[in-house]
């Protein structure tokens, strides 16, 4: 390791170095890990970093899944077609990012539009995933947005997958862990962009600091505007925060065309409610109940058999069985006798 | 000694983290001491780059090979490829197929040994360089000196060789072409194409 | 291309018509989606399907395959008839003013001079009048009613937009819409960009559809603009070096051609090639043929080419037909008059048309030699993978090498892309087990054969004696050896062509570039456009300055481009008559004066002045040609062809089938089928998950397309009731394919002659080897049948039936 | 031979100087705490999922990856021994009239006048409640469970089934707890309780005192009427 610190990611452009340096991500940095209600503040805030996908500009190429797969080394299936050009036909363990297809014609005039989204981890500000997660550190989150599994801490319980608004965290069949885009933590610790990024043909994505992409976006936004998409609208949905990759949207009135992109993404109230107040309730509850039960016994008396019940016992015994019956019981038989 | 550990663990309800290192200490394999984050190891670190063109189509893109070791000295193993920024063409990007070339170069179905099928067998067998070599410049010696059309019906020297044809790589480069381009035309044949005709 | 793929981010407007660059190119479209960004420029898409190019335009428009003479023939119309011209540059720049020789004429869908029997024109009228003074007539008002413009405007008469559509299938507001866009570009100071690639070269008629363009770039003057220009988005990464390096059966380096058989000696040969000047002042830079042939030959032959041997003209295979083309090749294998085939990095089972034919051609064969990096399927053709290659392999006689090589990864050399850049690359992986080096395998069989001869003597060794092959080690030539010859040097010393006593070149010097060579043995050069990339100054091609001065993305630096290091080919046509750009925000360059300067290295000669010298040096007229006189086989003017097989007859002429003069031989016709027994359009293409057959190899790009499919319309989806993602097989006279059925609303039925007209896309990229799951190419059910010109098969276009089916067996 | 109403065929009396009676079968006792033993497991490995402070409780069974694959396994087997528990003892946990004036006095109970509480069979309500309360919310646990059992029924239900899933899981989970607390303790804060589970009797005086119908059933079931 040299001495030098890599610099922090400005842009996916550029050429990474070979040289070994000090990652630029580290303990310091995060301010969210999962199950870890007391995490220790971070030592710095780093400039909030982002992903911008303009759909407008996507050729649907996959550049973003080959360079995904060669940087991460991930060894996905070789499929079927199975009439798409989907391919994979879903995200998996193996396949942190996906080109879904729509064809879709406007109501109005008919015209068709092939309407192709890159599907991935958006790194929520607020992470549903981590919310879920059980297991401390397994899921954390980086002070410049990004939020990355480390598979080591990984259980493979799949709570972060119940967690997810955006169904992306893909487990294991094999290793029993997820997996996800990790917006290539790797690459921008040591001050590069992710590898979709850096190979896109046309920078239909693009990677930088989030001011600079939401900028970016409305200059897009304003191009789209002049051709015929006057409805095109910045995808940085507020549900969970705003996302930390977002999408540039020509059709901006109708993310559910894109191959169901949700309309206002939140976590659901329900995960909500299981990590909320079940957990703190319940536990409260648990506690108070423990606790009760303890000073009951310590201040009221305990419920003891008295002589008097002694007596009344052999008494009705006697009476219904009679002297010899009770005679021949009289120590412990466990024979006895019908 | 359960029961006691985990009453040390509920008095330090303190964090996972200290929680971990307690029970780490005590030898829980999984709760090992270890730092929240971690990144995963950098992997062009101490790699040699190197420039090059990616073969595919006639972009021509500029692009970086990362390998372990050095070819002008030994083994050198391709362990990446990327885009090159510097490029005044691709700025660095790569289509799908550019960023799979270390597939290409790696691929399980590159061919690493001369090998023969001989008339009407179902299968390759090995060859060497020198026999195949040799073997194909006496099909080439006997097949020209047989067939060459040395002299048109009007006695105009033509020396055309037609039971011979070449199909060249427009993938090899302009050195390769002009080598190719030298011994083929320089041999006669006068079937010799290249991708260019499809 | 005319351009290079950086200028295409100066461009108004981009048409992609006869390909799909973003996903056949998609770095290079980078350019395209730059040029939209940053300067609001449109794209225009028009393909028979809704490709991932069109995902990103501002308007598509649909075509039947095949017909683009008369879409494009229609647009000229259109732009005449509106008067979206760009007057002064027609005027000047083309052969508009140029009077006709009486006898050209045209009906019927014929040009004069047909002859059914030869399948040929006689092309002698297709000429101008030349004067008294030895010089073609003209007429600057382009009012002579047999001036190249009055001829063009009368020869576009009928494409209406309504008879357009009729044969293309592009609705009248579509075209309309689109022929608006394309008129804003006819001003002075706006330009259009052509992107093509083989959507427009796969035809019978490729070269014409080509010429189509051609010359509607040029009446709207966008042919030597930035962000303007004619661009073949070439296929291979060095498709354009292997073309320009002469490794085709009709040519030597450089453009220079083969000789024939009626070229019975060197005068004869170059009489027909010393193109003096058509009109006064013009340059004819072709009249330095002699200089480059000469130099050429030296290169070949070393100090055995003599004048006194026509410097070893007779040692040059001479041909007795236009061309022993791939096609002519396989044809002749089939009939047995071939015993000897290399493919080295080819695998024309899949790359040509009617496998079943090239099956029973390799099968002839007494040896066949393969030279590639990967497994392909020629080389495993006698391989029995069940319906995959059916072929019975113990009855194939054909004896098979295999020989491994190495990739781009493993060799240094130089590549020439797309816009004529040489980018030189170093190697840095070690190849795999005991794979070598191309030019290793190539010189070790070449050393092998000439000591056959040197031993045993045979028939005509002279050519190989003779051939110059003076490298440090004969049996392994270095990339930096083979690339100083192709540059070229003095062998003696090279003198001053005003001032004899002055050496510009010593003997032993490499020439600066081809303005150095000389026709009298004094210099030697492989490629004299390649002349210039490793002189004296060393390895330019290895340059890496990616400074771009004028920001006009011309990078003058980075590497070196073919001729001179020049960009921009035709940019003297940039400026206007007094040397002024016509566009003053994007000039190339300008006249001062006294010189042309500018950012790219003027097309002309430095000194001459705007008024005296037209922009088009290579032509005897100094313009360009929108009647291209007898250059071309089938026609000086582009005329509507139907294709080969097409489910509609020619509208001039019932009787003419695809292209006239295409050759056609005589087993392949009764392959030919109708649109009764087959009524849909077949058209092939690339997908951009996958490059060719090569990718096939590859764990990545196998999963991002694994397996072999073709693409219907919902319509003839219901039809034929067949599923999405269920099986189908695809068939003609030719072969038979199961495939896959991607079921889309991007292809639609296409009204033609008022009859629906369905196309099934069928892409390539899948075979019997590699990772993918095996399947089929297009070539099972594409036509034996070549361009009239340049003999590329008719792959984009074909008859086929489709039913819906079971799974392959392997 | 009297008809058996409020009694298990295996309960006798096997002492008269003092009265012992045999409360729970050798069996039964073992299928008790065999479930009870797993529901500990359950507890440790569930909680330690549930609550991350709890986590290094993961450790007892060698990690996350092993606790989380456990725990279910745990859960299967606890409701099979349970299910057996259930088909010994559901008939006397039935509700009965006299459940509900227990209930009523219940207070008296706690200060420990159980003069006016009516006489009880085996179980009294507070008994019934603990073993109905835990057969349902065992039943909820093993199906919301099964549903949320990544490793081997990944795509068994919708994400939002999902989530419902996992929320009604740790709700119950939290209620049993409950139950059991409230079971332990009342088994210890009434004296001469555990020896029914250990020893598998009672004395006397604690079945007269509890169970007062119960231990007369018992006791006429065993009285052989006089030889003529």
């Amino acid at each position: 390791m040299s001495e030098h610190t890599a610099p922090p990611p400005t842009t996916a452009v550029s050429n990474p170095p070979v040289e070994a340096l000090a990652p630029n991500l580290g303990d310091g940095d995060i301010v969210l890990a999962s199950a870890t209600p007391d995490l220790p503040p971070p030592t710095r805030q780093l400039d909030k970093l982002a992903k911008l996908i303009d759909i407008s500009k996507c050729i649907g190429c996959k550049a973003c899944q080959s360079a995904c797969i060669e940087w991460n080394d991930t060894h996905p299936e070789i499929g079927v077609n199975f009439g798409s050009y989907e391919n994979p036909h879903d995200l998996t363990s193996e396949m942190f990012t996906l080109m879904r297809f729509n064809e879709y014609e406007d109501p109005e005039t008919g015209d068709l539009d092939w309407l192709i989204r890159k599907d991935g981890c958006m790194h929520c500000e607020d992470p549903g995933c981590l919310k879920a997660c059980p297991s401390p550190g397994a899921i954390v989150k980086y002070s410049n947005g990004i939020v990355d599994f480390i598979h080591d801490k990984c259980i493979g319980c799949g709570y972060c997958i119940s967690g997810c608004p955006f169904d992306i965290p893909r487990m294991s069949p094999t290793k029993h862990v997820v997996s996800k885009c990790t917006l290539c933590s790797d690459r921008v610790a040591v001050g590069q962009g992710p590898a979709c990024a850096k190979a896109c043909p046309t920078q239909a994505i693009v990677f930088g600091t989030k001011d600079d992409m939401i900028a970016h976006a409305e200059e897009r936004i304003a191009d789209l505007n002049t051709r015929g998409y006057d409805k095109a609208s910045l995808y940085d949905p507020a549900g969970v925060g705003g996302t930390h990759v977002m999408y540039v949207l020509p059709i901006g009135d109708k993310p559910e065309e894109y191959s169901g992109l949700p309309a206002d993404p939140k976590i659901s109230n329900v995960v909500q409610g299981w990590k909320g107040p079940t957990k703190s309730v319940g536990m409260a509850a648990i506690g108070l109940a423990a606790v009760g039960a303890v000073l009951h016994s310590i201040f009221s008396k305990p419920n003891r058999v008295t002589e008097h019940d002694r007596v009344e016992a052999e008494e009705m015994v006697d009476d219904i069985l009679g002297p010899e019956e009770t005679a021949e019981l009289a120590t412990p038989n466990d024979e006895g006798k019908a | 000694m359960n029961i006691d550990l985990s009453r040390r663990g509920f008095l330090k309800l303190a964090g996972a983290g200290v929680v971990a290192t307690s029970l780490g200490s005590m030898g829980f394999g999984e709760a090992e001491a270890q730092e929240l984050a971690q990144i995963r190891p950098y992997k062009l670190a101490t790699l040699n780059e190197t420039r090059n063109t990616c073969p595919y189509c006639s972009v021509a893109c500029g692009i970086i090979m990362y390998t372990k070791g050095d070819v002008h000295q030994g083994q050198a193993d391709l362990i990446h490829v990327e885009g090159d920024v510097d490029h005044p063409t691709n700025r660095g990007t790569l289509c799908p197929k550019g960023s799979a070339l270390k597939d290409f170069v790696t691929s399980d179905t590159r061919l690493t040994e001369p090998k023969i099928r001989r008339p009407g067998s179902d299968s390759f067998e090995p060859i060497s360089w020198e026999d195949a070599l040799d073997r194909i410049a006496r099909a080439i010696k006997d097949d020209r000196d047989e067939n060459m059309v040395q002299f048109n019906e009007a006695g105009v020297p033509v020396n055309r060789w037609t039971t011979a044809g070449f199909l060249a790589a427009s993938a090899t480069t302009n050195e390769t072409a002009w080598a190719t381009f030298k011994v083929v035309k320089g041999m006669g044949i006068a079937g010799f194409d290249n991708q260019a005709r499809v | 291309m005319t351009n290079s793929w950086t200028d295409i981010k100066n461009t108004d407007l981009v048409i992609v018509m006869g390909g799909n660059a973003a996903e056949a190119h998609p770095c290079g479209f980078k350019w395209v989606t730059e040029a939209k960004a940053h300067r609001g420029a449109k794209l225009i898409v028009v393909d028979p399907r809704y490709t991932r190019t069109a995902a990103v335009s501002d308007y598509y428009a649909p075509i039947r395959p095949g017909t683009d003479i008369a879409w494009l023939m229609g647009m000229i119309r259109w732009m005449i008839e509106n008067d979206k011209v760009h007057w002064e540059y027609v005027r000047n720049f083309t052969n508009a003013a140029f009077i006709v020789q009486d006898g050209f004429g045209w009906s019927d869908g014929l040009f004069s001079g047909y002859d059914p029997e030869k399948r040929d024109y006689d092309r002698s009228t297709w000429d101008y009048v030349i004067g008294e003074d030895g010089f073609a007539e003209v007429d600057m008002t382009l009012e002579h009613p047999r001036c190249v413009w009055q001829l063009l405007k009368r020869h576009v008469d009928v494409y209406t937009p309504e008879f357009v559509e009729n044969i293309c299938g592009t609705p009248v507001e579509n075209y309309l819409h689109i022929a608006e866009m394309i008129g804003e570009t006819s001003a002075p100071d706006k330009t259009m960009t052509s992107m093509y690639a083989l959507g427009w070269t796969q035809h019978s008629k490729g070269s014409q559809n080509i010429r189509g363009m051609a010359m509607l770039q040029l009446i709207l003057g966008n042919i030597g603009m930035a962000g303007g220009g004619m661009n073949a988005l070439r296929g291979h990464s060095n498709i354009q070096g292997l073309t320009d390096m002469g490794l085709m059966s009709n040519l030597l380096t450089g453009y220079l051609s083969m000789p024939t058989e009626r070229e019975v000696d060197y005068p004869t040969y170059m009489s027909t090639r010393n193109f003096k000047p058509l009109r006064p002042g013009q340059t004819s830079y072709w009249q330095n043929y002699s200089k480059f042939m000469v130099s050429f030959m030296k290169a070949m032959y070393g100090d055995a080419a003599q004048a006194e041997n026509d410097w070893g003209y007779h040692w040059l295979p001479k041909l007795d037909v236009p061309n022993y083309d791939i096609l002519r090749m396989f044809e002749l294998m089939n009939d047995g008059h071939v015993n000897l085939y290399f493919c080295q990095g080819f695998n024309p089972l899949l790359a040509f048309p009617n496998r079943g034919k090239l099956t029973s051609a390799l099968s002839k064969l007494k040896l066949l030699v393969t030279i590639d990096p990967l497994e392909t399927e020629t080389s495993r053709f006698w391989e029995n993978h069940g319906e995959f290659n059916d072929v019975d392999t113990a009855s194939i006689q054909t004896e098979v090498i295999q020989l491994p090589s190495t990739c781009f990864a493993e060799d240094d050399g130089s590549l020439t892309n797309s816009g004529r850049w040489l980018q030189w690359h170093w190697k840095a992986a070690t190849p795999p087990g005991q794979a070598k080096l191309d030019t290793w395998i190539m010189s070790q069989i070449f050393v092998r054969v000439r000591e056959l001869y040197r031993k045993e003597g045979g028939s005509v060794p002279d050519p190989i004696l003779n051939l110059s092959w003076d490298y440090a080690d004969e049996g392994d030539p270095t990339p930096e050896e083979l690339a100083r010859e192709v540059n070229g040097r003095a062998l003696t010393a090279v003198y001053d062509s005003t001032d004899p006593t002055k050496v510009v070149v010593e003997a032993g010097k490499q020439v600066v570039n081809f303005s150095q060579l000389r026709d009298d043995g004094s210099t030697m050069c492989g490629c004299w456009i390649y002349s210039g990339c490793w002189n004296e100054d060393g390895n330019n091609m290895a340059r890496r300055d990616n400074e771009d001065p004028s920001g006009m993305g011309v990078y003058p630096n980075w590497t070196w481009s073919w001729p001179l290091n020049r960009r921009t080919l035709y940019n003297r046509a940039s400026a206007d008559m007094e040397g002024r750009p016509w566009d003053p925000t994007r000039p190339i360059i300008e006249w001062n004066g006294e010189r042309w300067v500018g950012s790219d290295v003027p097309d002309i000669s430095p000194t001459a002045r705007p008024q005296d010298v037209g922009p088009f040096i290579m032509n005897p007229e100094g313009t360009s040609r929108l009647f291209s006189r007898g250059m071309m086989r089938d026609g000086p003017f582009p005329t509507h062809m139907e294709p080969f097989e097409s489910p509609m007859q020619n509208v001039f002429n019932a009787e003419m089938r695809g292209n006239p003069v295409a050759r056609v031989f005589e087993a392949d016709v009764a392959d030919l089928g109708t649109s009764d027994e087959f009524p849909y359009v077949g058209t092939s293409y690339r997908l951009t998950e996958h490059f060719h057959y090569w990718t096939k190899h590859n764990r990545v790009n196998s999963v991002l397309q694994p397996e072999f499919f073709v693409e219907l319309s919902v319509q003839l989806a219901e039809e034929k009731g067949i599923q999405n993602g269920g099986w189908v097989r695809v068939w003609n006279k030719r072969g038979s394919v199961k495939a896959k059925a991607v079921v889309t609303k991007r292809i639609k039925p296409l009204i033609c002659d008022g009859k629906p007209v369905h196309v099934v896309g069928v892409p390539l990229h899948w075979g019997f080897t590699g990772n993918a799951k095996k399947g089929y190419g297009p070539n099972s059910l594409t036509v034996f049948i070549g361009d009239a010109n340049i003999e590329t098969p008719e792959s984009k276009a074909f008859l086929v039936n489709i039913e819906p089916s079971e799974e392959p067996v392997a | 031979m009297a008809k058996r109403e409020f009694s298990e065929s295996t309960d006798r009396i096997v002492a008269t100087e003092p009265v012992e009676v045999r409360r729970y079968a050798t069996h039964t006792r073992i299928n008790h705490w065999f479930t009870a033993a797993l529901i500990v497991l359950l507890i440790l490995s569930g909680f330690a999922l549930f609550w991350p402070p709890l986590f290094f409780l993961t450790g007892l069974f060698g990690g996350g990856q092993n606790a989380r694959f456990l725990h279910p396994i745990f859960g299967v087997v606890a409701c099979f021994s349970f299910l057996l528990l259930f088909l010994q003892l559901w008939k006397l946990n039935i509700m009965r009239r006299e459940d509900l004036v227990w209930a009523r006095n219940i207070r008296e109970l706690l200060d420990g006048q159980e003069e006016n509480l009516p006489e009880l069979g085996k179980y009294n309500l507070g008994q019934k409640f603990v073993f109905w309360g835990m057969f349902w919310l065992l039943l909820a646990m093993v199906i919301s469970g099964v549903m949320i059992w990544q490793q081997f029924f990944p795509d068994l239900v919708s994400i939002p089934v999902r989530r419902w899933a996992v929320l009604v899981h740790s709700i119950s989970a939290v209620l049993s707890v409950l139950i059991i607390i409230v079971h332990v303790y009342a088994a210890i804060w009434t004296r001469g309780t555990i020896s029914a589970m250990t020893r598998g009797t009672v004395t006397g005086g604690w079945a007269w005192r509890h169970h007062r119908k119960w231990l007369r059933e018992v006791a006429r079931r065993q009285d052989t009427p006089p030889a003529e």
